[in-house]
């Protein structure tokens, strides 16, 4: 199925990068107290420098590969394979912020619910730090998240029939009417009368709506995340690279918002490095283990 | 089309199947036979067509023309279409003709560049609708966790998949929605229940339960009373209490 | 869709219609039998097809199918239609199924029983028309994002306030679409000239603002400069080059 190319092609290779020991360990419950600096190839990830240029829309298309904050929590869950209920909190706020940080930081004007989850999860990550004051009966015994790991699981069930409804076979996609042509009778009855400004509006709303669908037209190429990091890469193990040249402009933005994402993914599992020389000069990537030696 | 030229086409169809001028006899008599009737207004319209509106079309003497005569008729006509490219189907709205899926492959060539891709927020906007109708645009929201953009309803309410059924009585009065028979036809579905479950992750009081003994909290905690807890089988649409009836669709 | 799914589309549709499993070995048997392929593409598509159409879609393996076995299909699908209410036609398009004549009595009630309202569907579907005529069927779905049923169409022709100005010189040779002087009639007119240029406005305030200086009634607003005007001005009916003149209406 296509739907949410881009989020669950990531999804699955990220699953993929899991079995084979590439992101690292399962989170246990040691890891979750740890608060290490999130840094990549030696410098933390939303430093990445201002004349980077991405096109605003190319963030908007990444952004849409999720459909808000809960979708984007549950793609960190997920690729880690945890279980709702087990949440690291620590661990997963840290990323969730990484991420809206790394927004923030590419100056992408953040829609409001980001945010306001960000607000939350700060939240409930201070409450589960703090001392468990002594238990009294009927006095907030529950958890800090657990109304969080509601909200999530009432989400993933409305997101999973989504997706069955949309594998259901549909009328003019799976199957087709039958219809033969029929002689048009002239109509007896009096037609409705013809509103000019009801024609207009119509208009309105249906180039209003058309824009939409060139919106998502973009959205939903499918292309491949995991595919772009192995071809990336193979690149940069050959040499360092500018990032200009691990995009194909022939692929157009989707296709340039995948090599970000691929360059990102790398980047977040330690596996590429970015380097800038001079400043403001080209990024260039080169493989981890080459700036390593 | 005009008459003058449906005759002439009618004349290269006679010429063109090799059939004489004689034809035209048998065909009156076709026209008198009911199956052959239905099975030409199936074919002309868009719509199912209900038994109840069949009868009214055919029936426009008042001759007398009873429900059962109609159901021999609509079996005699699927019978008959056993052996072609298209099958009598009954869904929501009633009774129509599909082509048959397993030419689906060769229709899809037909169709290339048709648009028939949702984005996931309008499939998830409709699976909320669907299973938690009656329902306001903010309680779509409140567990997507983001904000339902207007085209997207639009979107949905310009294919006839839903529509609005009243409006709730809080301040602002938001609308109440609900799905459509279309969407039930568009899917090939005859009720709401033929649509697939809602998944069932864990029931909230076991959630709740699950939560407790996970995550260490002594003494289980009274389970909270959600507004999904109400039955998340796709909803009938005669459900529709609480929806103010003098706003009906 | 990968081959796996569609096998589960195609049992979840083989339930949906209650149809039993051990009908699809016949199915299968049916989908080899070109005279039903050629049945299903004509009853799914809007537009006549040729022979060399046909041997397209048909031979998509490039098997070495031939005209004449395609001929001798269509001659074959033409005497099974005989007992039905629908008959092969060769049209200049090409062939296509159509009603019989003798059922258009039945369809004529059919049309009556439409409602009188004109739909969201119809009004959108004729505003293209008029601003981006001559125009194909499949643009303006295009631009709807959602399919134009063939009532659709069908009403706004048998109302003449559309009608089919040539083909485009496309596969398929799509119908072009165009107003008549009806529809200004209809709209009390004179020209088309006289309609809004495409409103380009954030908001209904601005749309009936530039509607109300248009048309001159009371309360005249400034009109709103649109960037798109050129080209998105009604179109006078004359325009329609890159029509082939041969199809003409």
């Amino acid at each position: 199925m296509q739907s949410g190319a881009l989020a669950g092609g990531e999804a699955e290779a990220a699953n993929a990068a899991a079995a084979h020991g590439v992101v690292g360990a399962p989170p246990t419950a040691g890891a979750v107290g740890e608060a290490h600096v999130p840094k990549v190839a030696g410098r933390p990830l939303v430093e990445l420098p201002a004349d980077l240029y991405i096109p605003p829309d190319a963030l908007e298309v990444f952004l849409e590969a999720f459909e808000g904050p809960l979708d984007l929590l549950l793609y960190l869950i997920r690729k880690q394979n945890i279980d709702i209920l087990d949440i690291p909190v620590l661990q997963i706020t840290q990323q969730y912020m990484r991420y809206i940080a790394l927004m923030e930081g590419l100056r992408f004007d953040l829609a409001a619910e980001y945010l306001v989850m960000a607000a939350w999860l700060a939240e409930i990550k201070s409450r589960v730090l703090l001392p468990r004051p002594p238990v009294v009966e009927d006095d907030e015994p529950e958890d800090p998240r657990a109304e969080l790991v509601r909200r999530l699981q009432e989400y993933e069930r409305f997101k999973t029939v989504a997706e069955t409804i949309d594998a259901l076979p549909r009328q003019a996609r799976d199957f087709w009417l039958a219809h033969a042509s029929a002689a048009v009778p002239d109509v007896e009855a009096e037609p409705p009368p013809l509103e000019l400004r009801a024609l207009l509006l119509a208009f309105h709303d249906v180039l209003a709506r058309a824009e939409m669908y060139v919106h998502h037209a973009v959205t939903r190429e499918p292309l491949s995340v995991r595919e772009r990091m192995a071809h990336i890469l193979e690149r940069i193990t050959a040499g360092p690279a500018p990032f200009a040249a691990l995009c194909d402009p022939r692929e157009g933005r989707a296709g340039i918002v995948v090599a970000l994402l691929a360059i990102l993914e790398l980047a977040r599992e330690g596996l590429l490095d970015v380097r800038q020389e001079p400043p403001f000069g080209a990024l260039i990537l080169a493989s981890a283990d080459a700036a390593a030696s | 089309m005009a008459s003058a030229e449906l005759a002439v086409n009618q004349r290269q169809a006679d010429a063109a199947a090799g059939r004489g001028a004689s034809r035209t006899n048998a065909g009156d008599a076709l026209a008198q036979r009911l199956d052959c009737r239905i099975e030409a207004l199936l074919l002309a319209g868009d719509e199912p067509l209900s038994i109840d509106q069949l009868l009214r079309l055919l029936d426009a003497g008042s001759s007398g023309l009873e429900r059962a005569t109609i159901r021999a008729a609509l079996a005699s006509l699927g019978e008959r279409l056993r052996v072609g490219a298209s099958e009598l189907v009954e869904v929501a709205g009633g009774w129509r003709l599909q082509v048959r899926a397993q030419f689906s492959p060769d229709i899809a060539r037909l169709w290339e560049e048709r648009p028939s891709k949702l984005s996931r927020a309008m499939l998830e906007t409709l699976a909320l609708i669907i299973y938690r109708q009656p329902v306001t645009r903010g309680e779509i929201e409140q567990v997507r966790g983001v904000a339902v953009s207007t085209s997207t309803m639009n979107t949905l309410l310009a294919r006839d998949w839903v529509k609005v059924l009243g409006h709730k009585e809080v301040p602002g009065r938001p609308a109440l929605y609900g799905t459509t028979t279309r969407l039930l036809d568009d899917l090939g579905l005859k009720t709401l229940d033929q649509l697939p479950e809602l998944p069932q992750v864990q029931d909230l009081a076991q959630l709740d339960a699950a939560l407790a003994a996970r995550l260490g909290v002594v003494g289980v905690a009274p389970s909270v009373p959600s507004p999904a807890a109400a039955a998340d089988a796709p909803r009938a649409e005669q459900r529709t209490s609480g929806v103010d009836p003098t706003v009906g669709p």
